[in-house]
Parts: structure tokens; sequence; C-alpha cells
């Protein structure tokens, strides 16, 4: 048997909160600012909720003693080590910048460092993935801005600095802005289902 | 007008014909020279008559069948036949059911091109089970050629009575018991039936060719019941040397480019966004209260701090006070770590020099409540110290006098996140826009985000005063104002490093296209999809 | 400024009823076919090969923020989730999903939990869960995700930035099928190049209709098909006034 | 460099260097460092969030705050007790409010958001391209500024036009409207291509200056390595 107070309190408070957005009248306002606040307090528990699943479930996976249960060793520590240090002395403490400067930015940047290698990976494999006109564009384009954001040892071909800023301030901005409408219309439409309650991904039992 | 019936349809002719114009069959009895048995003329006139004139020739035959196996011509014309005189076997016409097939295979045989094989051995047993399968049973296709016949002959036999009895009481028995005697009836008709089946083959007749074509198939049919062994998976597959290959190339020339790297390459030279950021900054005013965005992740932290380096510097030799915020949870850690370690002067002191008013949730929500009332939003700092004024305390240097965002000098947003900038640029454009605001709004970006903020930098009015876009703004920045140790570093490498993936990317991605061998593993996985 | 608001606050007045009236006429009359979308066409293979193998499929619903336009894209993952949980938990291994951050994490476990009910098989958390709760920790622990375990396909619809290149690599480096969109920018030119089967911005909205999740996603779309052609009308009409000093 | 930055950056140096292992294969040293990593930055999360939310200002208003905001800020605090409860699978229909309550707040603002700051202001900002008297003011080549307005409004609209979904002609072969609708969606192909590639190279310039970044940051390290020992 669904529960429909659930449905009814995402409508009613979304409503208001979504009038309050247009309608410049002060008890709307006031309203939208107060409900506002509360969720923005709910999101950041969340927030921890989330640690306590990730915790949870690398928990599970040490208590069930599965395989690559020194990953979860490893997450568990980290977790715990960290939030000790950080919530005990405060996040922006030396000890707590030491953990942050010698593990969180080394293997965050070594990533996003990885990231280069996997890209190319992708662009070089893009053309025999999808050889049409929408990938030549994109390669062509993605070849010049790279070859352009350098300094190509000193060398200047005529032009293609102008054509790189070009490609900036005109078409791809054209592209961009194409797209975001798109995805404002597709936003709107996701939101206004929620508010008619045809999709209610909260639990309703 | 005189007429004769046709001994074998009973339909009536002209008298002159020889033969019937219905079924063909003679009409007349054929002359034959069987001699007249000298005792019908001995039994002394009793009306006797030669059966050999007077009888048509098939009933002739027909009263002595097993002594005659001469055909007659509607036999010949009709394909009917005599029971053989030798047979003891119900069935008949075994034999010329035989010589007819023989026929057909010496017929097959030429076109074929092979001599005929009918051994059985030969052919797989699945072969002659679907046949039999398929409706074609032994026998089968003898009892078909068969039934034909057997109508055929049961209504020639109806007629052959007809016939017999037309022909009158005049008739002479000349066998059996009966011998002698006229106006018997014949019973051969019905007994001239009984006949021996015929015997057909039950091989299949086949050529070699057939026959190779059967064995080839059932070769094929036994290697796919053949369990096959999966082909040995190779640990070291196209994508991992095309992987190991772009990572060794670009990992090369980076480090190459920084070690013996001499700094000979000029930074880039200025563009519009950053000259208008360092207009801006120089008409700060000593002490100005900025407000600066922490919102990057620390993944980008090298390239945010190559961008922001100069223009921190910069601001931080006009005196500036600077006041943190972040949209996302590590944004006030990188905050903080940018003051205290980055920087090139002495530390800045915090709650004095800079404050760090920490992390504020609620994305796009959050921070459209805290541009309308940042004291109401974010009253304590990171540390959980009172920030702002208050009965019992003072504000801060950061913000003393800051009510309203409208009150600091200048905002900077370091930032990452396409949405993020979005978000900040949207809900701050209203009062940047607004011409009776002095506060300018500065973005710090990475390169990623340049064909979406630099519309709002290009639009009139303009929602974002100044850009600073990534390594090369950062390095177009330092060439402005000196200061160029942090972007300099970078700055050689970084265009070798462009150069080089723009080279992989072009070629490699040609050679992967047209080069078969190189896209094996794509074109295998395909088809795994 | 206050004209402005109005004019947003008819805007969506017009997309709402929109979408109630066609949802109306989609009632009665059949829904005119829909553009062919690949992406959703090699989705459907693969929920029918989860279903027949067993195979697993994971359905990354990103890191977007609450309370921003980020949650969109994440409710249409979340109704996505939830339409192949119904129709794939038959088979002995139900979808996973993983997210980063705290309350989409929550909202796929309700999902699952709503499917295993509809289906009456046991939930388990752990098909929902959350994998870091910073973007680059989210993909790092999603790549060690579908390094671990066997997956079919993954399934990326939600909100992602560059990072996700990371998820797709370790996807392929598993030899499995990699499909999604994102409504960030940086995160569709990525995926457009990483991504075998990508989605284009609106695109990924559209995911519920394709996917037959009800009538009013097909509605949606309708509606969203409509105010596109208004709204190029006004833009072109505008500049013509705005060219010619009339606006 | 004192002995703590000393560990640090040895330590940092061998987390590049198992991070960068993955390049080579896939392996479990490379696992135990994400995992690693995965920790810390949660547990960063949750600390900056427990000190800036959850005490700053969850529970600092019901010590510090007047009575009116002490009753408005029991309303968080009851329904973040009730959000705890998903944690347990048996308990998790209590949290089911709060996450209707999120839901709506979030599908409103998301809603807001996109009108008033995309839609609103990107249609706006298509049409003042061609706002004459303002470039005028602005800009003094306004044909080029006119030939660029013109390309980025076909680029616009031919973008948007390439997102119809439904199709325009009833039976199975094509209108002559849906032919020029399909033709007006392969020019925005183009643009939506440009703008990707544009993006692509940029996000590969960001993921560049992060392995210089690391690069300078090995460099430097087995220099001052070399100078203790040389």
């Amino acid at each position: 048997m669904k529960n429909p107070i659930y449905a009814a309190v995402a409508i009613g408070v979304g409503l208001v909160v979504l009038v309050g957005y247009f309608l410049q009248i002060d008890l709307l306002v006031n309203l939208r600012i107060i409900l506002l606040n509360w969720a923005t307090i709910l999101i950041a528990v969340a927030l921890l909720v989330g640690v306590v699943n990730l915790f949870t479930v690398h928990w599970r996976k040490l208590s069930t003693d599965q395989p690559d249960k020194i990953n979860s060793i490893a997450l568990l520590v980290g977790l715990t080590i960290t939030l000790a240090v950080s919530g005990w002395f405060g996040p922006t403490t030396p000890i707590s910048l030491w953990i942050f400067n010698y593990i969180q930015i080394p293997v965050e940047a070594s990533l996003m460092a990885l990231l280069s290698v996997v890209l190319i990976y992708a662009g070089v494999r893009l053309l025999r993935r999808k050889p049409n006109l929408l990938t030549i564009t994109f390669i062509a384009t993605a070849v010049v801005i790279l070859l352009m954001s350098g300094h190509l040892f000193g060398i200047d071909i005529p032009g293609l600095a102008a054509l790189r800023i070009w490609i900036g301030k005109v078409p791809a901005v054209a592209g961009a802005r194409g797209i975001l409408l798109g995805v404002s219309l597709g936003i709107i439409a996701a939101g206004l289902r929620i508010l008619m309650g045809a999709d209610r991904p909260y639990g309703e039992n | 007008m005189d007429e004769i019936i046709c001994p074998l349809c009973g339909k009536s002719n002209p008298i002159d014909n020889k033969y019937c114009d219905y079924c063909l069959a003679y009409l007349k009895p054929r002359e034959t020279s069987e001699p007249v048995p000298d005792s019908d003329t001995n039994r002394g006139g009793l009306g006797g008559h030669s059966t050999g004139e007077q009888a048509p020739s098939w009933l002739k035959e027909i009263w002595g069948s097993n002594s005659s196996d001469e055909e007659t011509p509607a036999e010949r014309d009709l394909g009917l036949e005599l029971p053989p005189a030798d047979t003891s076997d119900w069935m008949p016409g075994s034999s010329a059911k035989e010589s007819e097939t023989q026929q057909a295979g010496s017929t097959v045989s030429p076109f074929l091109g092979g001599k005929e094989s009918d051994d059985s051995d030969e052919i797989p047993a699945w072969l002659n089970d679907a046949l039999i399968e398929e409706g074609v049973p032994e026998g089968q296709e003898a009892e078909d050629l068969e039934s034909q016949p057997q109508y055929g002959e049961q209504d020639k036999a109806s007629q052959t009575e007809k016939n017999a009895v037309r022909q009158g009481p005049g008739s002479l028995e000349s066998a059996g018991p009966l011998a002698g005697l006229t106006g018997v009836l014949s019973a051969e008709p019905g007994i001239a039936r009984i006949r021996k089946p015929k015997a057909y083959s039950t091989k299949i007749r086949i050529s070699d060719s057939q026959l190779e074509h059967v064995k080839l198939l059932q070769s094929i049919l036994e290697e796919e019941g053949q369990p096959k062994p999966l082909p040995e998976k190779s640990p070291i597959s196209q994508q991992h040397v095309l992987r190991w290959s772009i990572a060794l190339v670009l990992l090369i020339s980076v480090f190459w480019s920084l070690i013996f790297s001499k700094g000979q390459i000029p930074l880039p030279i200025y563009d519009e966004g950053s000259a208008e950021v360092n207009r801006l900054i120089n008409q700060l005013p000593e002490n100005s209260r900025v407000l600066v965005g922490f919102d990057f992740e620390p993944g980008l932290a090298s390239e945010l701090d190559a961008a922001a380096y100069s223009v921190f510097d910069h601001l931080v030799s006009q005196g500036t006070l600077f006041t943190t915020i972040s949209t996302t949870p590590t944004g006030p850690i990188l905050a903080e770590r940018f003051f205290q370690y980055i920087l090139p002067n002495e530390k800045l002191i915090d709650g004095q020099d800079y404050v760090n008013l920490g992390y504020l949730p609620g994305g796009a929500a959050g921070l459209l409540n805290f541009i309308e009332n940042p004291p109401g939003m974010m009253p304590y700092s990171i540390e959980g110290s009172s920030v702002w004024a208050t009965e019992t305390s003072e504000a801060l240097p950061p913000v003393n006098g800051i009510n309203e965002i409208t009150d600091f000098e200048m905002i900077i947003l370091l930032v990452d996140d396409p949405d993020i900038a979005r978000i900040w640029v949207e809900q701050l454009s209203p009062y940047i826009t607004d011409s009776q605001t002095l506060t300018s709004l500065v973005l710090v970006t990475s390169a990623q985000l340049e064909p979406i903020v630099r519309p709002y930098f290009e639009s009139i009015p303009q929602s974002v005063n100044g850009l600073v876009v990534g390594l090369r703004g950062g390095s177009a920045y330092a060439r402005l104002v000196g200061g160029e140790q942090l972007p300099g570093q970078f700055w050689d490498a970084f265009g070798v490093g462009t150069f080089v993936a723009a080279l992989l990317i072009l070629v490699g991605g040609l050679a992967y296209y047209v080069v078969p061998e190189l896209s094996r593993t794509v074109r295998g996985q395909e088809k795994v999809e | 400024m206050s004209a402005l608001y109005i004019v947003a606050f008819i805007t969506v007045l017009v997309f709402f009823g929109l979408m109630l009236g066609v949802a109306f006429i989609l009632r009665r009359r059949e829904a005119p076919r829909l553009r062919e979308i690949p992406a959703f066409k090699r989705l459907h293979r693969a929920i029918g090969l989860a279903v027949e193998d067993g195979s697993r499929l994971h359905i990354s619903l990103g890191r977007g923020q609450m309370l921003s336009r980020q949650s969109a894209i994440g409710y249409v993952g979340l109704s996505i989730l939830d339409r192949i949980g119904r129709s794939t938990s038959i088979s002995d291994r139900p979808p996973v999903a993983t997210s980063g951050e705290g309350s989409l994490g929550i909202l796929s476990q309700d999902s699952q939990r709503a499917a295993a009910k509809y289906l009456g098989v046991e939930s388990d958390p752990m098909w929902g869960r959350v994998t870091g709760l910073t973007p680059l920790s989210y993909a790092a622990g999603t790549l060690s995700f579908i390094e671990e375990e066997e997956i079919g396909a993954n399934l990326l619809i939600g909100s992602f930035g560059n990072e996700v290149a990371l998820i797709t690599d370790a996807a392929e480096r598993k030899e499995g099928i990699t499909l999604g969109g994102t409504d960030n920018l940086t995160g569709q030119a990525v995926m457009f190049a990483a991504a075998q089967e990508p989605l284009i911005g609106e695109e990924t909205y559209a995911g519920g209709a394709y996917l037959g999740a009800g009538r009013m996603h097909t509605a949606s779309l309708y509606a969203q098909d409509i105010l596109r052609w208004v709204l190029i009308g006004l833009i072109l009409i505008g500049a013509l006034l705005k060219l010619f000093g009339v606006l | 460099m004192g002995w703590a930055d000393w560990i640090g950056t040895l330590l940092g140096f061998v987390l590049t260097l198992l991070v960068f292992s993955y390049l080579v294969a896939d392996n479990q040293l490379f696992r135990i460092t994400l995992h690693l990593f995965i920790g810390v930055s949660a547990g960063f999360a949750a600390s900056v969030v427990i000190h800036n939310v959850i005490l700053a200002r969850m529970l600092e208003p019901i010590y510090a705050g007047e009575r009116s905001e002490q009753i408005l800020a029991l309303v968080p605090i009851i329904l973040a007790g009730l959000m705890f409860t998903k944690i347990s699978p048996r308990y998790a229909f209590i949290g089911n409010l709060p996450m209707a309550y999120i839901v709506g707040v979030s599908a409103a603002a998301a809603i807001g958001g996109a009108v008033l700051g995309t839609l609103i202001p990107q249609t706006l900002a298509s049409m003042n391209m061609f706002d004459v008297q303002a470039s005028q003011a602005f800009d003094a080549d306004l044909g080029l500024r006119l030939i660029n307005g013109i390309i980025i409004l076909v680029g616009t609209l031919s973008t948007l036009a390439y997102f119809q979904f439904s199709s325009v002609s009833k039976s199975s072969e094509k209108s002559q409207l849906q032919t020029w609708i399909d033709g007006l969606g392969q020019i925005g192909q183009v643009f939506v291509a440009i703008t990707f590639g544009f993006l692509f190279a940029g996000v590969f310039s960001a993921a560049l200056t992060a392995l210089i970044g690391r690069a300078v940051f090995a460099v430097d390290f087995i220099r001052s390595l070399a100078g203790l020992f040389f």
C-alpha cells in the first residue's frame, strides 16, 4: 500500500519553493528561504549518511571475508584516521593539511594525470569506432585547439591563434548554448514530473 | 451406319477406323500366325470359329494369358503389363518396373557425369534417416508408382468384361475345365488383377559428386559437434600496447622538457580577459575586501594554482583582504592550503589577512541564500569562530562593513566545473550587471571552461568582468605583472605535451583507422557487444 | 526584473499544461514514434542480456549536487534504475547502482528496495552503493567497483565531470559496454570520445520515455518538442526585432 | 624541510608511483591506493560538514539562538534524525519523509534554476547579439559582430533542432518537413562536435597540467633526494 503522505510532502514543499522563486511576495520568498535552508542542512546530513553507507559497505566486505578485503581495510583506515584527526583538530589545521597535501592531493592529482593518457587513447580510437562527420569535426577541432593552446615551440602560424579564439567565441559558444537550452528543457520536464507525482524516487511504503 | 465398338474404351468408332478415336486402341484384331487348332474343325461344324480371326487379340491373350508373353499394341501404347509366365509371386511386373528404373538410371548417369552408385554403405545413415523422416520410406516410391497403373488396370478390367459380354455367347472357352463351352464368362479379368507387386529399389541413387557433397556436409556437421577449446586470451592485447605507447611518449616528452628545458620559450602574451583582470586589480584601493570562491577539486590544484598564482600575488601586493567560501566540501581546505603554502609572500594570517567561511552546502540554492544574505547564511568561520559583527564582537577585518554581497569590491571565483561556474555567474549576474554596482566579478578557471564562461565575458552588459583561463591565461598574466616562477615552470612542458597529444590523436587515429591489425581488438570487442 | 520572473512563471505553467494535455491525449491515441537513439537501442539489448545470462548491469547515478539543476539528471537516472530494476531483478544478479552523493545513494537504495518488493524478492543494501563523496573519489570507487565485479553493461546516467573518462576506461579494460549521458558539458565532451554509446545533451533526459517508464515521460518529451519550436521561433523573432531596433 | 614534510613528500611520491602503475596494468597496489584515497576524501568531506553545517548551523542555534530560531532549528534536527534511519534497511521507511522533502525542494530548485538561470538568460543572450544600439556603443566592427551573431544564432537553433525527439512524418517514409528538420539537425551536429572538440581539448589541457604538476613534484623530490647523498 503506497503512502500518499510522502508524495503530498514532496509536491507541497516543491510547489511552495517553486512559486517562491517566481512570485516576489514576501511571505512566499521568506518561506522559500527557510525551506531551502532546512534542505541545505539535510543535504549535508545526507552526505554523512553517505559516509556511513560507504563505511558499512566496506565493513560488510571485511566481515564476510571477501578476497579484496585489503582494499576495504585501506578505505576504512583512511576514513577513520582522517575523520578522527580532522574532526577533532579541525579540517584546516596543520595536521589535517598534512594528510591533505601528502595523501589526497598526490593521489587525486595523479588520477587527473592518468586522465591525459586515457583521453589521448580515447581520441585515437574514436575515428575507428565512429567514423562519421561528427567524429571528424570533433577530432579536427580538438587537434587545432590543442596545437594552439601551447607555445608550438615559438613557431607562429599566422591565423591559427586567431582561429582558436574565434572557435572559442563563435561556433563553440553556439553549440554550447544549443545544448544548454535543450538541457534546460529536459531539467524542467524532469522537475515537473516530480512535482506532478509522476516520478516518486523517495520510498513510498 | 456400321460402327465398331472399341474393345478398350467401349466407345463406338466408324467401321473403317483402324484405331479408336478416343483411346487409340486397335479396333480390329491383328492378323496372327497362330494356327487354328485342328480339333476345332474336327468337332463337326458347331459354328466353331477361329479365335485367331474373331476374338480380338487382347481377349485371346486374356484367355490364354499363361502362355503368352507378347504385348498387344494397346499394351505397348498404354503400358499395360502382363504377368510373367514364370512368376509365382502375386505382385506383377516387377521386372518391367526394374527395367524402367534402370532406364531412368541410365538417363541420369551421363547427365551427372559419373557412374551410378547405389552402395548404401557409402551414404551416411543420417541421410537415409533424413529421407525417411522426410516421408520417403523404403519402397514408398515403388508403391506410388504401382498405385497408378492399378487404377488403370481396374478400369481396363471392367472394360474387358463388358467387351467379353458383347462378344456374346458365341465365344468359345479354350482353356480350363470349361474348355469347349461357349458363353462362358471369363474369370480372367478378376484373376488378371492379382499381380505380383513390383519390386522397387529402396536405395538412394546419387552420383559421385553428390556423394562428395554429402561427405563434405557430414564432415562439417561432425566438426560442429566437436567441442573446440577457447583461444588463449593473450595477457598483452593491442589495447595494452596502444596505452603503453601513448603513456610512454607523453611521459618522456613531459619529463624531457622539464629536465632539459632552458626556459627559452617566452610566456604567452596577454589576452583581453587577463588584461581586464590586471586593470581591475590595479584599480582596487588598499585593504579592499575580496570574496574568493574556492570551487575546484584537489585533482586540478596544479592547474588552478598556476593560473591563480600571479593574480593573487598581484592582489596581495595591493594589500587585499580575502574572504573565502566554497560550495564543495574540499574547497575550504584548498583555500587554506593556497594561502599557507602556495603564495610566495610571507604567510597570510588567518582572521586578519583572510577569513575562511568554509563550506556552503546546497549548491545553487545555498549559494542563492548566501548571495541574498551572507552573514545570515555563513555566520561562522570554518574554525567555528564568529566572523561578522555582533553586539558582543566586532567583525573580522576581511568582512568588516560587509552586509551585502555587493559590499565586496571584487569577487574572484576559482572554478573547474562548468555547472558551478554557471551557478555562480547566473546568481551574481543581476548584481554585477546592475549599473549601480561597483563590485566586479573575475573568473580564474580551468582550461576546459573557456567556451562556457567566455560568452559571459563577451556579453553586453558583461556578467563577468575579467577572465583568466587555465595555464595559458595564468602564464599570460604572469608575463603581464611579473612573477613567472610557477607558471614558467609549467609552460615549456605544457607546450610540448599539447603538441605531442595533437600529433598522437591525429596520426595515431588515422593509423588506427587505416591499419586493420591495430584495430582488431576494437572490432573483436564490437563483435562481443 | 519582476517582469522576467513573471515570464519565467508563465513558461513553467505552459510547460506544465502541455505535459498534462499531451498525457491526456496519449490516453486515447497512440503516441507518434520517437526517433531512434542508438544508445537506448543498445541498452534494451543489454537489459535483455542481463535477464538472459544473468550478467550484472551497473547504473551509475553520478555525483550531482541536489538543490541544483544537477538534481534533475539524478532523478532521470533513478527512474531508469527503477524501470530496469523491475525488469532485471528476475535474473539472479539484479542491477547495482553506484552514486557519489549522499542523498542520491539513499534514493537509489529506496528505488532498489521498491523494485525488489514489486518482484517479491529480498533486497540487498549492496545493490545501492555510495562509492565516493567527491567527484574524483567517486570515479575511483566506481572504477574499482567495475574492476572487482563482473559487469555486463555500464549505464552512466547522472552528473559527471571529466572524471567519467576513468570510469569508461575501466569498463573498457573489462570489455564491458558503456553507455550514458550527463548534464555537465565537459562530461559530455569526454563521454562522447570515451563511451561506446554516448547520449548528447537533452537525449539523456529522454531515458524514461525510451524505456517505457510511463506515459508522463513520453508526454514530457512531446511537450519539450513543442516548446523547442516555440523557443526557436521566439529567438528568431526577438533577434529580428533587436536588429531593427524595435525591442 | 622538517622530518614531517620529508615523510609526507616520500609518501606522496610513493602514492604517485602507485597510481601511475595503473598505466602498466591494473594491480592490487593501485586499488589499495584508490581505496585509501576514497577513505581520506570521505573523511575530509565528513569533518568539513560536521564543523561547517552540523555544529555551526544545525546545533548552534539551539544553544545561541532566540526562541523562534530554536523552534525553527528543531525541524531540520528532527528531519535529520529521521534520515539517519535510512542506514538500517529495517527502519529505512521512517526516513522517507525527509527524502520526500529533499526531492520536492530540489525539483523546484532545479526548475527555478533552469528557467531563471539558463532558459531565459541564454534566450535573451541569443537575441542581444543583434542589439545594434548596444553593439555600436561597445564594438567598432559591427559587421563582423553581426556575422558572428548570425553564425551563433544558426548554430544555437540548429543544435536545438537536433534534439527533436518525435517524428513529424506520420508514415514510415519521411515527409518534407521531417527532411528539413533532419537537415537542420545535421548542421546542429557539426556545432555540437566543434563544442565538444573544444571542451575535450580543454579537459586534456587540465589533465596535462596535472601530469606536469606530478612530474615537477617527482623531479623536485628526486633532485632533493640526490642533493642529500651527493
